[in-house]
C-alpha cells in the first residue's frame, strides 16, 4: 500500500537539471532562505557539542532538556511571567541537577531519567493548575520551533546564542576531552570533572532549548547525536572529528531541507532518514575496510 | 627522611584516613624529597591507592596534617603526574593513544590551544614521551583497542609528558612485559634526578625497582611503615610485614631478590585447601 | 471554567459532566436550574505525554446522571474514564455517534451550526427521559435556547449570502464546517492544514504554496487558530499582515472560557465579516 | 503566587482519622479499585525490570521505547490495520534494532538515539500521508493509557502481559544478571551477551509500552528508574534489591493514588514528585551513615 | 606436546589471527593437555590475550584449525573458566564480590535458581573458592569499591567455582601482592593436577609460576613458540625472544630467576632518552 501514499504525495516542484536554477529555486521563498540559515547554525552547533555529547554518552540529557523546557515554560505562564525565562532556568536547572546527580557514566542516566520525570510531572502539575486558559498552546508555541517557520529576529537570537555557547565550548574545551578520555587522571591533574560535567550539560541544554524553539525537537536531536557519531568511526583525532561532525551535520541539513523542498515530505522525516542510514552505512562500514582505515590513518 | 624540612615536596605528619565507615591505616608520617624514588609496598586492600588519592586531595584525612607543594592538597594539581591503577578506558574510545598523552601535556588549560611555539614544544614533549615508553608504533590507533600493556604505557607517558613537580604511580609496571619494566623504572629514576622531582610509586614487585627506590613506605594491617629499603628489605622485617615467610636472596651480581617461600605457604583460614575439592 | 467536585445528583438537579465547555454551554442553557454541568475542559493540544486527568474529572465522570462526549477520538481520555467506571442508568451522549462520524473525520462538530442545533435536540431528549416530570420545563428551554441562537444564525446566513464563493485560507482545519455553513471556499493546501492539526511537520511544498496564495493575494482573508500556534503559523499570520491579507483569530475552544457558546461564536462571526468587508479586491 | 493556586485547587474529601473509613472512601469508585489494581501490578514489573533497566544504564531505552510506540500505532492507523499491532511492532522493533546496533554501554545511547529520532521522523511522515484527519487523536486514543481511566478489561491484558514479562525476565535472570555485571566473562562462559540484550530490549519494550496504555507515560518511566536505583543503594544482593525495588514501586503507587484522591492534582505529578525526594533522600543518606550501613548488612 | 591426542582438551593447528587489518600472529600449533599448566609469555601487544580470545571464540582464526573441548570454539563455553585482563568492572557497581563468584558456578544457567541441595552445593563452593583465594573477608562488599587486587581475586575466584575444565587465567598475578601471588599460582597448579583441567596462563612475571608450569608458549614478532619450560627459560632464548638482553639467574634453592640486565637496556629508537629531557 505504501508506494501509492509515496508518490500520492509528490506535490513539490520538480528539480530541473541545471543546478543554478535548482538553487534558486530552492532559495525563492523567504522561509527557505531562512531554514537553510538558521538550519547551518543549529548544525554548527550541534555538530561541535554533539562530539562532547556522544563522548560522554550524554544523548538522553540531550533529549531530555527538550521535555524539560515544557514544564518550565508551562510554569513561567502558569505565574504569569515570560515563557522564555521559564523554559531557560528549568533546563539549565535541570541539567545542572543532572549533573550534579550522575558524576559518572554509571548511574548517569538514572540521574537523568528521574530529573526528568520529576520535571514532567511538574508540566503536568502546572497544566492542571492553570487549566482552560490556553496555556499549553501558548507555551507550545515558544517551544516547538518549525524549520520552516524560522523569521528574521529567530535567525539573530539563534546566532547571539550560538555564539555564546561555541565560546563556551572553546573556553572549556581541552578540559573536558580530558575529562571525558580519562576522567580519574584529570581528576587528579586538578580539572573539576564533576564541576565541569555540570557546566557542560548546561551549556548542552541552552543550546538544545534554543535549537528546540527554532527548528523543532527531532531536527536537533538528530543532528546533536547522529553526526558526531558517525565523525568518531571516521576520525580517532578529536578536532578532524569535530570538524567532520559538523560538516556532516551541515550536509544532513541541507540534504534534508533540498529533499523537503521537491518531495513533500517532512523535513524532519528526511532528516532523521539520512541520520538513520548514514549512521548504519557507517556502522557496516567500519569494521574493517580498506579505504576506511585509510582515510583513519590520515584523519 | 631525615633531612626533613622545607625542601620537601610533600609531607604527612600522623595522617589516618578513612573510607566509608572503616578506617583504612593512620599515624602515617613520611616526606617525599625532590629528586628521589619513594616505593609504596603492602597486601591488597591495606590503602596503598588510597594513599595516593589522599596525596592528591581526592580522599581527605580523617586526621593528621597533609602538605602537598606547599598546601594542603585539594581537588587534584595540575603539577602532579598521575598513573592510576585502573585505567578505566573503554574499549570504543574512539581516540587516539596520542591525543591522551597531549592532554596530559595541555589537558588542564583553558581555551582550545591555538598553534604556536608553546603547541609546537608540547608535540614535541609528547613525541619523546611516546618514544621512551616504546609507545611510537602505536601512539596513533585508538587507544580502547591497544592491549593492556600498550595502554598503561600511553598512560605512564602521559604522566611524564606533563612536567610534573611530583609523579604518582600506582602498580605502573603492571600488565608491562619484562623488558618495559625495566626501561621504565630506569627511565622514572632518570626523571627523578635529572628533573629533581619527587616520585611515590605502588608497586607489589620489588626487582625492578630495587636498585633505584631510596625510600620505602609500607602499609600492612592498618600501619603505615617508612624506611629506606636496605633497612626494611630483609628477611625478617618482610616476613613480619606480609605475614608470610618471605626470602630475600641475592643474585651472582649482587641484587636484591624477594621471594615468597613457596613450600611453607598456606592459607590461613583454610589450610591446603584448593577451593574445589568439595566437588 | 475550573470543575467542581460535584456529585451525584444534589439537591433533585441532574448532574451532567461534559467533556468540552462548548458542549456543556449547551447543556448549561438547556438544563437551566434542573441540571447542574461540570464541563472538564481540556486543551485538545497538548501533547500526550503532558496530559492526564485529575481525580476529580474521574469522579466526576463516575458519578455523573448525563455525560456529553465530542468523540471521534478527539476526547478519547473522556471514554477511558467513562470505561473505567460502568454506571447503570448513565446517559452518554457522544456527539459523534449521534452524527455518524468516525475517527478519521474531522472532529469540530461544534464548528457546524447544523451539528449544535441536533445536539441541542438530543440534550432536551436525554433530559426529559432522565426526569420524565420535568419535561415541560425541558422544551421551555429549548424554545429558549433556539431564540438565544436565532442571532448567530441570522448572522451566518447574512455572512453566505454577501460573501459566498470566497477564496479564504485557514492554518488549520478547525473551521471547516462553518466555512462550508457560510459557503466560503478554503483554498490553502490540505496537507498543510492536516500537518498543523495533527502536530506534524507540514509539507515544504506546502508551506510554500500557501505563502504564495497569501502573497499573490489568492485568498481573501487569512483563519488563523488562536490555539495551534507553531512558528510556522505565526510567520504565515505575519506575511499576511504584511500582505495585506485581513486575519481573523478562530479559538478551538471558547474564549473566554465562561462565556455562552452563541456569543463565542457570534463575536468570531462579527470579526469574519468585518474582515471580509475590508479585505481589498475581490 | 502559587500558595493561591495550591490551596484554591484541593477540592478532593478531606481523609477523616479512621483508617477504615478512609480506605472505603479511597475505594468506593471503581476508578479508584482499578487504578490500585492496575498501578499495583505495572508496580511490581517495573520494580523488578527496573531493576536490570537501571544496573544495566538502559533509563533512555525505556523512555524511548514510549516515543516510539507512537509512531508505530500512527503507521498501523495510516496502512488500516490495528494501532496496537503497529505499536507492538514497532516498540519490539526498535528495542531489538537499538540491542543489536549499541551492544556496550558506550555508544549504546547512541544507537537508541538514532533509532529514537528515525522512528519520530517515521511518525512525522505518516502523519503527514494520512489522509483523513484524526490518525493522532486515534492513535493517542490506543497509546496514552490515564491511571484514573482503567477499565476491567484493560486490568485483565495487563495482568496476562505482565506474567509473560516476569516468566521472561525469571527465564533468563542469571545470564541476564552474569552479562549485566561482568559482560566480557559471560560472553566468554558462553553467555550471548548481545542477543540477550536485545531480548531484554524487547521485553522492557513489551512492558513500558503496554503500561504506557494503561497507566501513562510518566507513571511507569518513575516506577521503571526511581525504585530500582533506590533498592541498589539499600541491598547490595540481587535477589533483595529486586525485591526491595518492587516493594517500594507499590508503595509510591498506592501513595501517589492516595494523595491524588484527596488532594486535586495529578496522580503522575505526585508518583514523580515521590520518586524524585525518595531519590534525593536515598543518595544523601547512601554516603555512610550507619543505619544504612547495617541495613546493607544484612540485607 | 609430544602426546598429542585424543586426550587433549585443546588443539592449535597452524593458526593465525587478523585483529581489523593487522595479522596479529600466525602458525601457531600447539595442545593443551588436562591436569597441565601452561605459561604464555610474551611483549606487550604481542597478542596473548588474542590467544586466549581465540580459544574462546571470541575471535576467529584467520588460517588454520582451532578445536576445543572437541569442537571449533563459538561463543565462549561454560565448561571454560575465564579472568580477563581488564575486569571492567565499574566502581558504582552496587553488587557483592559473592554474587559475582556465585555466577561464575551458575551465571550461564536459565531460570531463576531456586533453593535446594543444588543451590546449597554451589554456595559451598562459593564459600570454599571465596576463602581459597583469601576474598572470605570482602566478599560481601559491593565490588566496584573493593581495591585493584580484592577484585582480582574475585575475577580468580569467579573462575575456580565454575568447575571448569579448562582454565583460561589472563595476567591472573596482576595487583596481587607477592603472598598471594604465591598462594594463587599454587592454588591454580593443585587444581589443575585434582581436577585434571588444562590451564592457561598469561603472565610476565615467570617466578611465581616458574616451578608449576608444564609448558611454557612464547609470542612475539607475530610468531609462536612453544616448549617445556627448560628449553626456553635460558639466558640464549629469552634474550632473542624479546630483543633485550635477559638474563636467567638461580638463588641458593636452585630455583630460577628471570632478569632483565639493566645497565645494557635502552630504547632502540631512541637510545638514554628520559622522555623529557626535551625541557
Ligand atoms: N579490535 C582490534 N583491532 C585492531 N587491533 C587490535 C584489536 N584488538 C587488539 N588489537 C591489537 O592486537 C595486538 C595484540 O593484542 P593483545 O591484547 O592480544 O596483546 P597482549 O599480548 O595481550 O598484550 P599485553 O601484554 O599488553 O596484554 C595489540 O597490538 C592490540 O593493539
Ligand atoms: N569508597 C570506599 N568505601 C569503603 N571502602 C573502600 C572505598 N574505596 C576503597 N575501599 C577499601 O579500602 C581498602 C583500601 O583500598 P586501596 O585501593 O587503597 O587498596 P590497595 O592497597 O591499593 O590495594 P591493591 O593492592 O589491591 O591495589 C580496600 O579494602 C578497599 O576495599
Ligand atoms: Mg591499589
Ligand atoms: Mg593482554
Ligand atoms: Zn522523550
Amino acid at each position: 500500500m505504501t508506494p501509492t501514499f509515496l508518490l500520492d504525495t509528490v506535490v513539490g516542484p520538480a528539480p530541473s537539471l541545471n543546478l543554478v536554477d535548482d538553487i534558486a529555486g530552492l532559495l525563492h521563498y523567504q522561509f527557505m532562505r531562512n531554514a537553510f540559515e538558521a538550519g547551518t547554525i543549529v548544525a554548527i552547533v550541534a555538530g561541535v557539542i554533539g562530539y562532547f555529547v556522544v563522548l560522554r554518552g550524554l544523548s538522553f540529557a540531550g533529549h531530555a532538556v527538550s521535555h524539560i523546557g515544557y514544564a518550565g515554560a508551562t510554569g513561567a505562564v502558569l505565574i504569569g511571567v515570560a515563557p522564555l525565562g521559564g523554559l531557560l532556568t528549568f533546563t539549565v536547572g535541570a541539567a545542572m541537577a543532572m549533573g550534579f546527580l550522575g558524576k559518572r557514566l554509571w548511574g548517569r542516566d538514572v540521574a537523568i531519567g528521574i530529573v526528568m520525570a520529576f520535571s514532567l510531572g511538574l508540566g503536568q502539575l502546572f497544566v492542571t493548575l492553570y487549566k482552560g486558559s490556553g496555556s499549553t498552546s501558548q507555551s507550545n508555541a515558544i517551544l516547538f520551533g518549525e524549520v520552516l517557520g524560522i523569521s528574521r529576529g529567530d535567525i539573530v537570537i539563534t546566532l547571539g546564542i550560538s555564539s555564546v555557547t561555541l565560546l563556551l565550548i572553546g573556553i572549556f574545551y581541552r578540559q573536558l576531552l580530558f575529562a571525558s578520555l580519562a576522567a580519574e587522571v584529570a581528576e587528579a591533574r586538578g580539572v573539576r570533572v564533576q564541576e565541569l560535567g555540570v557546566v557542560f550539560l548546561g551549556i548542552t541544554g541552552l543550546a538544545v532549548a534554543q535549537s528546540v524553539q527554532v527548528t523543532g525537537v527531532l531536527l536537533i536531536f538528530a543532528l546533536l547525536v547522529a553526526p558526531a557519531a558517525i565523525a568518531q568511526r571516521i576520525s580517532t583525532r578529536p578536532p578532524y572529528a569535530i570538524a567532520i561532525s559538523v560538516v556532516i551535520a551541515v550536509l544532513f541539513t541541507w540534504t534534508a531541507l533540498t529533499l523537503a523542498y521537491y518531495y513533500g515530505y517532512p523535513v524532519s522525516f528526511f532528516l532523521t532518514a539520512i541520520a538513520f542510514v548514514a549512521y548504519l552505512v557507517t556502522r557496516a562500514a567500519g569494521s574493517t575496510p580498506a579505504w576506511m582505515t585509510r582515510l583513519r590513518g590520515r584523519a | 627522611m631525615e633531612t626533613e624540612g622545607i625542601t620537601e615536596l610533600a609531607c604527612l605528619k600522623n595522617v589516618g584516613v578513612r573510607l566509608g565507615d572503616r578506617t583504612i591505616w593512620s599515624g602515617a608520617s613520611l616526606c617525599l624529597a625532590p629528586g628521589t624514588v619513594t616505593a609504596v609496598l603492602g597486601p591488597n586492600g591495606s590503602g596503598k591507592s588510597t594513599l595516593l588519592r589522599l596525596l592528591l586531595g581526592l580522599v581527605p584525612p580523617s586526621s593528621g596534617k597533609v602538605q602537598v607543594l606547599g598546601r594542603p592538597p585539594k581537588h587534584g594539581s595540575a603539577a602532579i603526574g598521575y598513573v592510576p591503577q585502573r585505567s578505566g578506558i573503554d574499549p570504543d574510545l574512539p581516540v587516539r593513544g596520542r591525543d591522551l598523552v597531549l592532554l596530559g601535556a595541555n589537558g588542564t588549560r583553558w581555551g582550545w590551544g591555538l598553534p604556536g611555539a608553546a603547541s609546537r614544544r608540547r608535540h614535541q614533549l609528547v613525541d619523546k614521551a611516546l618514544s621512551a615508553v616504546g609507545a611510537t608504533a602505536y601512539a596513533n590507533r585508538a587507544i580502547g583497542r591497544l592491549s593492556g600493556g600498550e595502554q598503561q604505557r600511553l598512560l605512564l607517558a602521559q604522566a611524564l609528558v606533563s612536567e610534573p613537580r611530583l609523579l604518582f604511580l600506582d602498580e605502573p609496571l603492571t600488565s608491562l612485559d619484562i623488558r618495559n619494566q625495566v626501561v621504565i623504572s630506569q627511565l622514572v629514576t632518570n626523571i627523578a634526578q635529572e628533573r629533581h622531582i619527587g616520585v611515590l610509586m605502588v608497586t607489589h614487585d620489588i626487582n625492578p625497582i630495587m636498585n633505584v627506590v631510596d625510600q620505602v613506605v609500607y602499609i600492612a594491617r592498618g600501619r603505615v611503615a617508612v624506611g629506606r629499603p636496605a633497612d626494611i628489605i630483609t628477611t625478617t622485617a618482610l616476613s613480619e610485614l606480609y605475614d608470610a615467610p618471605v626470602e630475600v636472596v641475592h643474585d651472582h651480581r649482587g641484587r636484591v631478590f624477594v621471594v615468597g617461600l613457596e613450600a611453607e605457604v598456606a592459607h590461613p583460614h583454610d589450610h591446603g585447601s584448593t577451593g574445589g575439592n568439595g566437588r | 471554567g475550573l470543575a467542581g467536585g460535584g456529585n451525584s445528583t444534589s439537591g433533585g438537579q441532574l448532574s451532567v459532566v461534559a467533556a468540552e465547555a462548548f458542549w456543556g454551554s449547551l447543556a448549561t442553557q438547556l438544563g437551566g436550574d434542573h441540571v447542574a454541568v461540570t464541563n472538564i475542559v481540556s486543551d485538545p493540544h497538548q501533547d500526550p505525554h503532558d496530559y492526564e486527568s485529575s481525580p476529580q474529572d474521574a469522579r466526576a465522570f463516575a458519578s455523573a446522571d448525563m455525560v456529553i462526549l465530542n468523540g471521534a477520538g478527539y476526547d478519547a481520555w473522556a471514554q477511558k474514564l467513562l470505561d473505567a467506571n460502568p454506571k447503570d442508568g448513565r446517559t452518554v451522549l457522544s456527539v459523534a455517534g449521534m452524527i455518524g462520524k468516525q475517527t478519521s473525520d474531522n472532529p469540530h462538530f461544534w464548528y457546524s451550526p447544523t451539528y449544535v442545533d441536533q445536539v441541542a435536540d438530543q440534550i432536551t431528549q436525554n433530559l426529559k427521559q432522565l426526569a420524565p416530570s420535568d419535561a415541560t420545563y425541558f422544551t421551555e428551554q429549548r424554545t429558549k435556547f433556539a431564540t438565544a441562537l436565532r442571532p448567530y444564525h441570522d448572522l451566518i446566513t447574512s455572512i453566505r449570502v454577501q460573501f459566498g464563493g470566497t477564496h479564504i485560507a485557514a492554518t488549520e482545519s478547525v473551521f471547516n464546517y462553518m466555512s462550508d455553513a457560510l459557503g466560503l471556499q478554503i483554498i490553502s493546501p490540505p496537507a498543510f492544514m492536516r500537518a498543523i492539526s495533527e502536530g506534524g511537520d507540514p509539507p515544504v511544498s506546502s508551506a510554500a504554496t500557501f505563502q504564495d496564495q497569501i502573497q499573490n493575494h489568492q485568498v481573501k482573508l487569512l483563519i488563523y487558530n488562536t490555539q495551534t500556534v507553531t512558528s510556522v503559523t505565526t510567520n504565515l499570520k505575519q506575511l499576511a499582515i504584511a500582505a495585506g491579507v485581513p486575519v481573523v483569530g478562530v479559538s478551538e475552544t471558547m474564549q473566554p472560557a465562561n462565556s455562552k457558546f452563541q456569543d463565542w461564536q457570534y463575536a468570531q462571526l462579527t470579526a469574519l465579516q468585518k474582515a471580509l468587508k475590508l479585505s481589498p479586491r475581490g
